[in-house]
């Protein structure tokens, strides 16, 4: 859709240098260390409104969207951060936005959870992306792209009836469409054994729709694991669901977490970050680090030099006639 | 020639899916031979069978599958069987549809067409006979449209599809389906003068023709036009009280300029509407023409809308629930009254 | 809910004459007999606008409605004549309804499909009545009236994402609900495999509610089948879903119907009634289809006897503010 | 003593779970420690732990479910997290809950109170700050009422689930929780004189005690009522313009009178919402008061609103978007100063 677009996510993660682990735990730090970067401004008041981290369930999103062609969507939700990085490596057009700043991926009018990049979208309602998600893959199908669409959805977002809606039509109609749930066992303040009754794969399989799942913060089993299921949801053009079973390590947004805190320190054992980073030699792991932190930096401190997202802009002149 | 607004429709939608292969069709119950609930997409699938898809019973979800295909270079036109439905996709239309654009810095268009069959009279009862466009209007972002049998209702749903990126509510009108078409001719509709303006979406403005001004407008649309012109042609001859109609298409972003131009050469304004009144269509206009003509107002504009009701079954209440003919009578005999005692006073 | 309640469903039936086939058989002439005279009425152009007949399904109304005690709730969707007629026995206040009178089940402010008597509830919006019966029941649950809810939903509601937010919430709250879902393998005009995919008890079961099928148009199976049922929806306080797979054998409204004109004659040989009359001795048959008869042009004649409903009743005096 | 209006419905919220067995809470979030994410439940589950339900994010779903409870004896009260999500309600207020009381004869009543946090200016972006009550006035059957901290938020809530067996959706605003309560004392609140209308839902009408007549009527409702007086402050010091400050709090069905009771003293009316303008809560109020003080108002009643665009995320864009004391100057000075002109000249 962009007029110069990038190469794909799979394309940038094979030209990338050193070894899948490295490379892996790269793109995990530069989404921890955005966060954290991020967060930090929230808490020095530098940054308004509000954002959900990702922090613990990196390993999603290098674990499936490295695996994405070029024109391949992606469609997130709330908690974007990761997938988006992972997809773009541009954390500073990110940095941008959230600051509210002009040349953030929109302008500043979207802020944390409403972007859209190259074929990348999220949208800050729960359930809703869902059938879109599917009517984007069947637009492909019916284009005959080769495209396919992956949906990113909470363990707490299978309240939604859409999502139900979307399974059903996905299923019938033979969409592309990977459902990429991400079960970190809460919804905002609520554990998924209140908001869940049954099981996600049970839910799939019951709108014929394939479906797995896998226990892991494991960024290199995770990613193992999806290559072989995009592949078939490509090869075969049916829709998927795949459960990733995980842990949020943060607060819900910005400051809220009523969590037992015996349960987080306990999770925090399965840190994907720590257990990515134990594999690479020291030396290694140390110099990413360094660069890892060294282009956050240099991407927020860009960012804060942009020109604040510009008032007079807030026409839409499609939509002129509308009374002011 | 003449043709109806049923056929005018289901012609545009074969011709465009024959001209444009982006062009899907998506509704339930829209595959032939049934071919729709009121036969708006008749044929269609037996000549496009892969570009017409009958959905399940899901409002949110298709509208939500469609506008995803349109922001991936489709340009689906979605058929909510009844319009009363519309209301289980107001989330995807608002909190998804409309926003995109916009919010995301210009970068997508949502090309989405959402016809809705609105309105009553026929005795289906509360659930099926409601007119809710006005629960729609004003969203940022969303375009709605109401056909009328005075414009080319296909050529304005082609233009809906083809040419508008933008998300778009295009209200239809059950008894409408059945109506004839009669566009103005060379500036001339029967023995009113007719004037259209606004394209694509054209408010077309009627009045009795060797009259130098005229006394009150009446603004309606949608279904309500015929009714508002059977009403401006019995105020001609039993009160000699000479109407101008303006029938707008567009009733969100709201053209006003060629209604605040009649109420400028009129003075009274009688807005219909069949939904009930409150925070409606009528709201906005008044609202709209008190903004830009409020020195040519020379009465308080009138409101002719349904009883604040659900929409009975029975058909004595129905007809009593919503507006008639004789309530735009009183309306218009209510403004004008007022003036012709003040002047002979 | 009503001041003078009658006997509840159950008793009723056990009060009626006859044995057991004798009284289904009756009560399904009743509604057989109800509705060819409401088409006739319709062909006739007596009555207006639209109305969904349930010829051919007679046999699950029975089979459910009359174990139903005096406060169970009932919900039922646009095809809710069989329901209601089983329900109430008072076939000459529905035909006043639908007749538009001012002494009908709801003064004609209804209709067909938007009635409510007693504990007996109807909606034209599908799926939405789903979560509606499911507060329901759970309101009974709360004030331990020991009273359970049944919802009626066709095979096509199953698009509807609202159903599915009430499975989830029925089955984490525990709602007495019985969810009984007809189908009659058509929604309107479309066929079960265009609209479902997947299978409908797998789908409850997704959601941990027990759920079970029965292919059948035998009255007195059906009765049969159901009794524990609802004895266990009612005693371990839990949702339930049972599938009855049938056939409608009239069109979908008034005459719409597009169905292979082979699919439904075979289906004809399954119609309910010849099934249970069978059954009965020929005079006994004889009698309750004379005394059904004139039991109906009764109830049509009473009510056409009655007065139109009133337009001076079109106001809601605790709305009067409204702009008029 | 003050309190806050989050306190006062907090309170409230309590008080009447402990005199009353029928409320019930349902809502996102709503245990303790958590308490709701605007923090109006808290406390709530730890004293009634069977009466306070958190559900899954289900807001038709859990919408529905109160709904049956409410016909079926309890007095649910819903929290809809952000008001944004009310959209996905919608087919289970307008074709359920409003219609079942009407429809079913007046045989059940639908005592449902939904409570739904709206607005923005808190940086939350295009999904979670909207103010969207506009779309759900005019619907037979259901009522809508928004407070504000010139009423007891509390009592208002009271009433509504208590005394009220409409469904009804109560409007809060985000920024306002963190307010005082500050009702009229003895007619007076401040230096402004002070009168309240309507029960259970006034209007507060404020005035500058000594001044025999204002010069223009401001009507503003829920968090735009407080902008509002700061705007009738400034052009007291600033211009010697006198305001009448009207807040409603009934939306719909709405109490008119006060207003144009107030319109037929000043003459001059500007109406302040949240929302965008087109078909919302000003165009009902400007056609309400067109039909009831048409002769009093001397010069066209203007709007001030938000600029049709969806609620940006960064803040200069928000503040743009978002209507600001400046707007509500901006409007009075025109209306006024029209007038000013034309008398001097
Ligand atoms: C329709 C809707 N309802 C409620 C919310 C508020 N909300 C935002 S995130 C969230 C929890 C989502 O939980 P889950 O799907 O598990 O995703 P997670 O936050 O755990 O990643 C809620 C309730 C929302 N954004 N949209
Ligand atoms: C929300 C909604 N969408 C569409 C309709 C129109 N409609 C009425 S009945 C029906 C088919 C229902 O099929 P099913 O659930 O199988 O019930 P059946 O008619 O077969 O008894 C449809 C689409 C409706 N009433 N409500
Ligand atoms: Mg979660
Ligand atoms: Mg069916």
């Amino acid at each position: 859709m962009s007029e110069d677009p990038s190469l794909g996510p799979a394309q940038r993660f094979e030209q990338m240098e050193g070894p899948p682990a490295h490379r892996l735990y790269r793109q995990m730090r530069l989404i921890r260390c955005f966060e954290d970067k991020l967060l930090e401004r929230f808490e020095a008041g530098d940054v308004a409104g509000t954002t959900h981290a990702c922090i613990g369930q990196e390993a999603d999103a290098v674990g499936v969207i490295n695996h994405l062609q070029r024109g391949d969507v992606v469609f997130s939700n709330h908690r974007c951060h990761g997938h988006f990085l992972v997809y773009s490596d541009r954390p500073e057009l990110l940095a941008a936005e959230v600051m509210g700043r002009d040349t953030g991926l929109v302008q500043g009018r979207g802020g944390s959870q409403h972007i859209c990049w190259e074929d990348f979208y999220s949208n800050g309602i729960q359930g809703g992306i869902v059938p879109v998600t599917v009517g984007m893959g069947l637009a492909e199908k019916v284009q005959n792209t080769d495209a396919i669409a992956v949906a990113f959805l909470g363990d707490g977002t299978f309240g939604e009836g859409a999502v139900y809606e979307a399974l059903n039509m996905a299923s019938l109609w033979s969409a592309p469409v990977l459902f990429v749930v991400e079960n970190n066992r809460w919804a905002q303040s609520t554990p998924v054994e209140l908001e869940l009754a049954g099981d996600f794969v049970d839910r799939a399989r019951a709108f014929d729709i394939e479906a797995g799942q896998i226990e892991s913060t494991d960024a290199e089993e995770l990613y193992e694991y999806f290559g072989p299921i995009l592949e078939s949801v490509r090869a075969e053009g049916r829709p998927r669901m795949e459960v990733i079973h995980t842990y949020r390590l943060c607060h819900h947004s910005k400051s809220d977490d009523k969590r037992p805190r015996q349960e987080v320190e306990e999770k925090k054992k399965d840190d994907p970050l720590p257990k990515m980073r134990r594999r690479l030699d020291d030396e290694a792991a140390r110099r990413i680090d360094a660069e890892v932190a060294a282009r956050i930096d240099g991407a927020f401190r860009w960012a804060s030099q942009q020109p604040f997202a510009d008032p007079m802009s807030i026409v839409d002149p499609l939509m002129e006639r509308a009374p002011q | 020639m003449t043709h109806t607004v049923l056929k005018s429709l289901n012609q545009s939608l074969h011709d465009m899916m024959d001209a444009d292969e982006r062009v899907l069709v998506l509704g339930e119950d829209l595959l032939d031979p049934y071919g729709g609930a009121f036969k708006v997409t008749r044929g269609l699938s037996e000549r496009f069978p892969d570009r017409v898809w009958t959905t399940p019973i899901s409002e949110a979800g298709f509208v939500g599958v469609a506008s995803g295909m349109a922001m991936r270079g489709l340009r689906p036109v979605v058929e909510i069987m009844f319009g009363d439905f519309l209301l289980l996709a107001a989330d995807q239309l608002v909190n998804h549809a409309a926003k995109f654009r916009w919010m995301y810095g210009d970068k997508v268009d949502v090309p989405l067409v959402v016809r809705a069959p609105m309105g009553g009279r026929r005795g289906y009862g509360p659930t099926h006979s409601q007119t809710l466009e006005k629960h729609f209007l004003g969203v940022p972002g969303l375009v709605v449209v109401a056909v009328n049998p005075l414009v080319e209702p296909g050529a304005m749903l082609r233009a809906a599809t083809l040419d508008d990126v933008r998300p778009l509510i295009f209200v239809e009108n059950k008894l409408m389906y059945a109506r004839r078409v009669r566009t103005p001719i060379e500036g001339r509709l029967g023995a009113m003068r007719a004037r259209q303006q606004g394209e694509p979406y054209p408010t077309t403005t009627l009045s009795f023709a060797d009259v130098p001004a005229s006394d009150v407008t009446i603004v309606a649309y949608g279904g309500m036009v015929e009714i508002a012109l059977e009403a401006a042609e019995t105020l001609l001859i039993e009160d000699e009280i000479y109407c101008e109609v303006c029938a707008p298409t567009a009733l969100h972003p709201l053209d006003i300029d060629p209604i605040a131009d009649s109420v400028g050469r009129t003075g009274r304004l009688v807005v219909c509407e069949e939904a009930s009144a409150a925070a409606g269509f009528g709201a906005e206009v008044i609202s709209a023409v008190s903004g830009r003509a409020f020195d040519a107002l020379e009465c308080a504009p009138r409101r002719v809308a349904s009883r604040p009701v659900p929409i009975a079954n029975a058909p004595t209440m129905e007809e009593a629930i919503l507006p008639q003919v004789a309530d735009i009578l009183e309306a218009v005999r209510g403004s004008v009254g007022r003036w012709r005692a003040s002047r002979s006073a």
